[in-house]
């Protein structure tokens, strides 16, 4: 069974195709990008997965549930997590609070503990911190822990996002432009720690990404969208010289590469 | 004409353009390529006022500094910028939409020759005057965008992905117009991620990549330029 | 052994309250006391309400209407029901019974509202004050215009500090356990906080409701101290008052928002001199401090995070 | 612990710390400052109304008339031999802001006695503090029948609701031969639902029939609905016990909408805007009231003309009557009791007797209520004329 | 039959005033997504302006129609004026920060004009010269119409009228609507934004300056705190004719002003503010872009 599956999916807004007859399967461990020229609906995918629009027509399943039209929290604790285009971080908390966020629904519910602070309690967040920091060092940013997000450089911002969604425990995680606004030196480190998340966590990943040299190094897959349809499927060397996403990407067919 | 000297700008933690000098004569179609995030929109928008540049000069027809001075300002000196993403007022009717276009024009038959001048370039425009212009198409709106600049009569248009979600056939229409445009003596500086169509009709064109000017030559020599497609292909 | 050391500070503190309660009938008088009660009552107010709006990020303008409804539910229990018991325990008996009137009140209010966006809760908390006073003055049961007397003085320095010390506890340890950091990252990003699978709408009405209980509690103190009661002291400047507290301390700041109550009550009192100024002052120092310092003067940090309360980075 | 909270060391943060730490200790100093003890060359009385806030216009009346009373007590060489001091507090018409009035007057200025409030809720808030203080509080114009029940050292210089009320309806059912009446009561006001409600009783004793009751709120200004709902109950007249601020309006919009049976009403349409406000609409009303000007009594004569001198034309409403009259009854307890204790205050005040106040004739009650006889006028071409005079 | 016609047209007269306060809240919020809690209070300081224009230029003493114009239209400008003066002192240092700071300046601000204004004006309530002589129109049956009733009607539909004019047929208006769509996009074609949001602020607190002085004359007693329930209660009718939406605040007002006279004369009329927020809550979870509004969506 696949890890997410998406058939058929279909989102207008205002007359305008967003994403039209969308399908699409991810299986678990799996590496894909999605890639396709601004405006194509990359984001609106991201955003119907995770419920922030519910899709007109077609089917979303999570392992075989259907998630389509659930808040998103919810499908965020079927397995999905994600992180934004446009960094949302809590920027008035520190590194360490975004991530133990990202873990809120693993903590134990135990309001008398919790307004005694038991021993049980303290064990329990001794461990969670524990697990967080973790997280954090697998991303480079346990030194930082205890700054506040928002004071945090650009990359590291985003490097933040994908700790802060690793810490919901998910199985299929979405990368929402990890690299954009990153210095080449940064992009060769976010890709080594995705790689390394990938083997550590055994987590689908969906990416979207415009460093086209991050994707097609890193993707076992890749999915064009243009004008919300999908335009090619395929390996990235495939991709690379496939005709319509070089004319979706630079206009007209190129004549010939000198 | 314009002149930007050493632009440097910043959102928050992001330092997004680096340093961008470049320079627009009168007449040209000038086109700035590049892939998504390299700043272009934010070059654009630096010009017309948007965002305040934390360094660096532009010039105006040699003279005139205008990197502190209000959006309404710029747009009185002759600058016209055509957002990313169109930008209509959905709320209002075509004919409103250019109206808003002439805001600063006092001249009534002005404002009149103006209009019948959008109609001329886009016909589907005069079809639609009373309709509200958030029911357009995407082709439709992206002309009403370009029309509605144009009723300023500026002398340098700032156009940002006019492509951007449209359909190749539409794509092709709205060049051929922003040719027409240049004829007619508009200059043009044209903010591309489409950079076949963008790099045919530009005289000269620049390359951006994460903040940074990278290449610079004429359009013909840039179409042909393996550097340009690994920008965007990444080989 | 271990949970009494980790207790340690609250329980000194609320044990406090028989010597501080003692020195301080014998060394101030019944004036000083009475500002000292208020200090606390208002500290409860603007602490529960920072939960709501500072911490969580909601706006409401509601808060004297449930310190209304904790006021004469508790008032009308101490005078119908618990009627001759031992203070001992008539005391716990009406502060839940007003505190939990007004959660209960909070989360009608609540459910409806909190999907909305910050303004109009805000005004729907404001109309829901409204309403609340209109029903009050309505109901001759319990005195309507006349305002509810004749409760018994149940409340004093010691039950109020005992429950500004427990209050204060309650919602410190909720927002800074990991559970509890979820309240701050709805303020923070709601959007963000949902894809993380946190139930926000459940978050905010947890901090709604909690809030609204605090403030029954306080209410119920209120009542119990005057031993008199009247909707004129509901009314929604009450409510404003509570917010500026808020905002003045910060919001989010649960110890700029005790700070913020105890400098504007003892201000209130100092500026009687000034007599008609005096809510002219207030308003313009609302504005003025929105205008210079929107964060009020904590922020969002604690008091102990301070340079020179502590020199250590992490407790 | 597991998790610490992150610190952030700025400048400005401890800039902040200074200037809380000094919020702090201002207030503090000013408290002390302003709270210094009286001269002993003085006597002072306290006094607290509502000075802003909702019912700012009769803390403002009454403050009006307790400073008139002042100074002709001081130009008459003062009590005891000293000067006499009055301390004004707000209580911004919050009763919980009474309590901390009263307080401050008791315990800061030391205040030999307190006068106030006008609103009931405010002085039941506030008696017990000056009960358990032994210092004797004197209410302008609290109707409320409870006030003077929180203990011996509180009073009240006006009647109670349930004379006034009843002997309204005795006067509109036995003199004016009535027997339909509707009510309209200001549900915010505890001085309108306390009329309203021995109105009715009197009314209903005295086998007149109540065919309509509705109600407004203090501060509103539109009454169409509630009138145009009483016109089709044709009563034969409308008892509106409140205040002249609102009255007057509802008497004009009942004449616009054609009703124009008479209006009755109590000592809060005592007041010139009455008749400004309402115009031709208030004649033919009538209203109970402390004292008629046509009584020609000299009080009467002289308060009136001090009263516009002092306050650039304005005619005195009822409320600074009764905040004269309590100044001057309390000073003279003071001359009788001859001391400044509380106690001996008391006593004096509690054996007032045919003190005659601009008000009225006034006798305390061992209530300690004040009697005195109640004038029924009629508003006729703009004048309020005498009626008739009921002995308590 | 008779009574409830009579109800009719009280609601009908006193939602108009609504209406009026209604078109500058949502101008205002139209404009800078604000709840701007001073309307209510210009609103008051409309009315005091005409009592004392009224008593300075002598129409106090010599009624007219022609003095009540002019004490109308001179209130209405120094109202303009004192809109436009919140919005350049309280409201645009901080149009870029948190909507949350605005809101509570704004309660600051509305604070500031009630308790200014019991120091200025002094808390007494006031008696509004009677310019124009109260007489019923016609009578039929039980039915009463009088001519300030049928006044402050037409006065504020061609108030309305005027404004739908200018929003809909001048330049300045094209600007308004255009500059609630987008700040930048307005800026972009040459719209200087900052004149704008004055000229918005301008033209909602001369409506509410007018609906003052309206009510001055029919209702003739007026108080600094006159404006704190009409203002909320405005709000509201703007919220259920759809905030933002002009013809919306109009309904809205008329409705609200219906609905309360009619709560009050066949319910209960201590319950009459209590029906405004009753109204909100329900429109709210009913409908909650109002009767005109559309729903938007938060972009992610």
């Amino acid at each position: 069974m696949a890890l997410l599956e998406l058939t058929d999916c279909s989102l207008t807004f205002g007359g305008l195709k967003a994403v039209s007859a969308f399908s699409f399967t991810l299986d678990a461990g799996q590496l894909v990008g999605l890639i396709g020229p601004n405006g194509a609906g990359k984001t609106t995918v991201f955003n119907l997965i995770t419920g922030v629009y519910r899709p007109d027509r077609g089917e979303i399943r999570m392992q075989g549930q259907s998630i389509a039209g659930l808040p998103t929290f919810r499908i965020n604790r079927s397995g999905i997590a994600r992180t934004f285009q446009g960094i949302r971080l809590f920027p008035n908390m520190s590194v360490l609070d975004n991530v133990v966020v990202g873990a809120n629904q693993h903590i134990a519910r135990a309001p008398v503990a919790m307004l005694f602070r038991t021993a049980a309690f303290a064990r329990h967040n001794a461990e969670l911190h524990a697990q967080c920091m973790a997280t954090l060092t697998l991303l480079g940013l346990a030194a930082r822990a205890h700054e506040a997000a928002g004071t945090l450089s650009y990359g590291e911002q985003r490097r933040l996002e994908i700790a802060r969604a690793l810490a919901t425990r998910p199985k299929l995680l979405l990368l929402d432009e990890p690299a954009a606004g990153m210095n080449p030196q940064e992009k060769v480190e976010l890709m080594e720690q995705i790689r390394l998340i990938r083997e550590k966590l055994q987590l689908g990943i969906l990416i979207i990404e415009h460093d086209m040299k991050l994707i097609m190094k890193m993707c076992e897959r890749i999915t064009v969208l243009d004008h919300g349809e999908t335009i090619a499927v395929g390996k990235p060397e495939q991709i690379q010289i496939d005709e319509r996403v070089i004319k979706a990407y630079l206009g007209e067919p190129v004549a010939h590469d000198s | 004409m314009l002149t930007i000297r050493n632009l440097h700008v910043r959102y928050g933690a992001v330092h997004a353009l680096q340093g961008v000098s470049l320079t627009v004569a009168a007449g040209e179609i000038v086109t700035l390529i590049g892939s998504n995030g390299a700043g272009k929109s934010t070059l654009l928008r630096a010009i017309s006022g948007l965002h305040r540049p934390s360094a660096g000069e532009i010039l105006w027809k040699g003279a005139a500094q205008i990197e502190t001075l209000a959006p309404h300002r710029i747009v009185a000196l002759g600058l016209c910028h055509v957002p990313e993403g169109r930008q209509v007022f959905a709320n209002l009717t075509v004919r409103e939409n250019l109206d808003l276009g002439a805001y600063q024009r006092k001249d009534k038959a002005e404002i009149r020759e103006g209009i019948e001048r959008a109609y001329t370039l886009f016909p589907i425009l005069k079809e639609r005057q009373q309709q509200l212009s958030g029911t357009l198409s995407g082709g439709e709106q992206q002309m009403l965008a370009i029309a509605r600049a144009l009723m300023a009569r500026p002398e340098l248009l700032l156009l940002d992905e006019p492509s951007l979600g449209l359909a190749p056939l539409v794509v092709q229409t709205i060049f051929k117009v922003i040719q027409e445009i240049n004829a007619q003596g508009t200059t043009i500086l044209l903010v591309e991620q489409n950079a076949h169509m963008a790099l045919r009709i530009a005289q000269r064109g620049y390359v951006l990549q994460t903040g940074k000017i990278v290449l610079e030559d004429s359009g013909k020599n840039l179409l042909n330029s393996p550097e340009v497609r690994a920008a965007y292909l990444g080989d | 052994m271990e949970l009494l050391k980790r207790n340690a500070v609250p329980l000194l503190l609320v044990a406090a309250q028989w010597p501080v309660g003692w020195l301080l009938s014998q060394t101030v008088n019944s004036y000083y006391l009475q500002i000292i009660v208020y200090i606390g009552i208002n500290a409860m107010l603007a602490v529960s309400l920072n939960l709501i709006n500072g911490i969580t990020g909601q706006f409401s303008l509601g808060h004297a209407g449930f310190m209304a409804v904790g006021a004469y539910v508790s008032a009308a229990c101490s005078l119908f029901l618990v009627n001759g018991w031992p203070a001992a325990l008539a005391l716990p008996a009406i502060l839940l019974a007003g505190g939990l009137a007004a959660a209960l009140a909070g989360l009608v209010v609540g459910l409806p509202t909190l999907r909305l966006r910050g303004d109009y809760l805000a005004i729907t908390t404001l109309g829901f004050g409204e309403i609340i006073r209109v029903v009050i003055l309505n109901t001759a049961a319990v005195g309507g215009a006349r305002g509810l007397g004749g409760m018994p003085p149940l409340s004093d320095f010691a039950s109020v500090y005992a429950c500004t010390i427990v209050c204060v506890l309650v919602i410190w340890r909720l927002v800074h356990s990991p559970l509890g950091k979820a309240f701050t990252a709805v303020r923070e990003d709601e959007i963000a906080a949902a894809a993380m699978g946190i139930d926000t709408t459940r978050y905010k009405i947890t901090a709604f409701v909690l809030g609204a209980f605090w403030a029954g509690v306080a209410g119920a103190l209120f009542a119990h101290f005057i031993g008199y009661i009247h909707t004129n002291s509901f009314t929604f400047l009450k409510s404003v008052e509570v917010v500026v507290m808020v905002v003045l301390g910060g919001m989010g700041s649960i110890s700029g928002a005790i700070i913020a109550a105890a400098v504007l009550t003892v201000l209130t009192e100092a500026l009687r001199f000034l007599a008609d100024y005096r809510m002219i002052i207030y308003s313009v120092l609302l504005i003025v401090m929105m205008l210079t310092r929107p964060g009020g003067l904590l922020g969002r940090h604690e008091i102990t995070q301070w340079r020179f309360w502590s020199s250590r980075t992490a407790r | 612990m597991a998790h610490p909270i992150s610190a952030r060391r700025s400048t400005t943060v401890s800039v902040f710390a200074l200037l809380c730490a000094l919020l702090c200790v201002l207030p503090c100093v000013l408290l002390c400052v302003t709270g210094c003890k009286g001269k002993t060359d003085e006597i002072v009385i306290g006094e607290f109304g509502s000075l802003t806030g909702g019912t700012a216009t009769f803390g403002t009346s009454t403050h009006a008339g307790v400073l008139q009373a002042l100074d002709e007590i001081n130009a008459r060489g003062g009590l005891l031999g000293k000067k006499v001091k009055v301390v004004t507090e707000d209580d911004q018409s919050k009763p919980e802001e009474a309590v901390s009035a009263v307080l401050k007057l008791i315990k800061q200025n030391n205040v030999v006695a307190v006068i106030g409030e006008v609103a009931s809720s405010r002085s039941l808030a506030a008696a017990p503090q000056c009960q358990r203080n032994k210092i004797p509080m004197l209410s302008p114009a609290s109707t409320n029948p409870k006030v003077t029940e929180a203990g011996d050292y509180i009073f009240r210089a006006c009647f109670i609701d349930p004379f006034q009320g009843s002997t309204m309806a005795k006067f509109a059912v036995n003199s004016l031969k009535l027997k339909r009446f509707a009510i309209l009561t200001d549900t915010k006001n505890d001085y309108s639902v306390g009329l309203a409600q021995y109105f009715r009783e009197t009314a209903k004793k005295l086998g007149a029939e109540i065919v309509a009751e509705e109600s407004y709120s203090e501060g509103d200004i539109e009454f169409k609905a509630q009138l145009t709902s009483i016109k089709t109950k044709s009563p034969e007249a409308v008892f509106v016990p409140g205040y002249y601020t609102e009255c007057a309006l509802i008497a004009r919009q009942a004449k616009e909408l054609g009703l124009t049976v008479p209006l009755l009403g109590g000592d809060g349409w005592d007041s010139p805007k009455t008749t400004e406000i309402g115009g031709a609409a208030v004649d033919g009303t009538y209203f109970t009231n402390h004292y008629s000007e046509q009584e020609n009594r000299p009080e009467v004569k002289k308060f009136i003309d001090t009263y516009k001198q002092r306050n650039a034309g304005k005619v005195p409403d009822a409320m600074a009557v009764l905040g004269y009259d309590s100044m001057m009854m309390m000073a003279d307890a003071i001359t009788r009791a001859g001391s400044t204790e509380g106690p001996k205050i008391r006593d004096a005040l509690a054996a007032t007797k045919n003190f005659a106040a601009v008000s009225g004739t006034i006798t305390i009650d061992a209530q300690r209520n004040a009697q005195k006889s109640i004038v029924v006028l009629k508003i006729d071409a703009g004048r309020f004329t005498f009626v008739e005079s009921v002995a308590p | 039959m008779d009574q409830l016609l009579q109800q009719l047209i009280n609601g009908l007269a006193w939602g108009a005033i609504y209406a009026l306060i209604a078109l500058g809240y949502t101008m205002v919020y139209g404009v800078l997504r604000l709840i701007n809690f001073a309307h209510g209070d210009v609103y008051m300081v409309g009315a005091m302006m005409a009592y004392y224009l009224a008593h300075w230029l002598g129409f106090a003493v010599a009624p007219s129609t022609i003095g009540f114009v002019i004490v109308l239209t001179s209130s209405m400008l120094i109202c303009g004026a004192l809109g436009a003066l919140i919005e350049l002192v309280a409201y645009r240092p901080l149009r870029n920060r948190p909507r949350m700071s605005m809101l509570i300046t704004a309660i600051g601000v509305s604070m500031l004009l009630e308790f200014g204004g019991q120091r200025v004006f002094g808390p007494d309530p006031k008696f509004f010269p009677q310019l124009i002589e109260s007489r019923s129109l016609f009578k039929a049956g039980a039915v009463v119409l009088t001519n300030i009733d049928l006044l402050v009607i037409c006065v504020s539909l061609f108030l309305m009228v005027v404004l739908r004019f200018i929003v809909l047929r001048t330049k300045i208006g094209l600007a308004v609507r255009a500059v609630s769509f987008s700040f930048e996009t307005s800026s972009l074609m040459g719209i200087n934004v900052n004149t704008v949001i004055s000229v918005t602020f301008v033209i909602g607190s001369a409506l509410a300056a007018a609906a003052g002085a309206m009510v001055g004359l029919r209702n003739p007693k007026i108080e600094p705190l006159m404006g704190v329930l009409p203002g909320v209660k405005a709000f509201v009718a703007a919220v259920l004719g759809g905030i933002g939406n002009f013809p919306g605040a109009v309904v809205g007002g008329l409705v609200m002003g219906v609905t309360e006279t009619l709560v009050a004369a066949y319910f209960s009329s201590t319950y009459r503010d209590a029906v405004a927020f009753v109204i909100l809550i329900v429109v709210l979870l009913v409908r909650p872009a109002g009767l005109f509004g559309k729903v938007t969506v938060e972009k992610v």
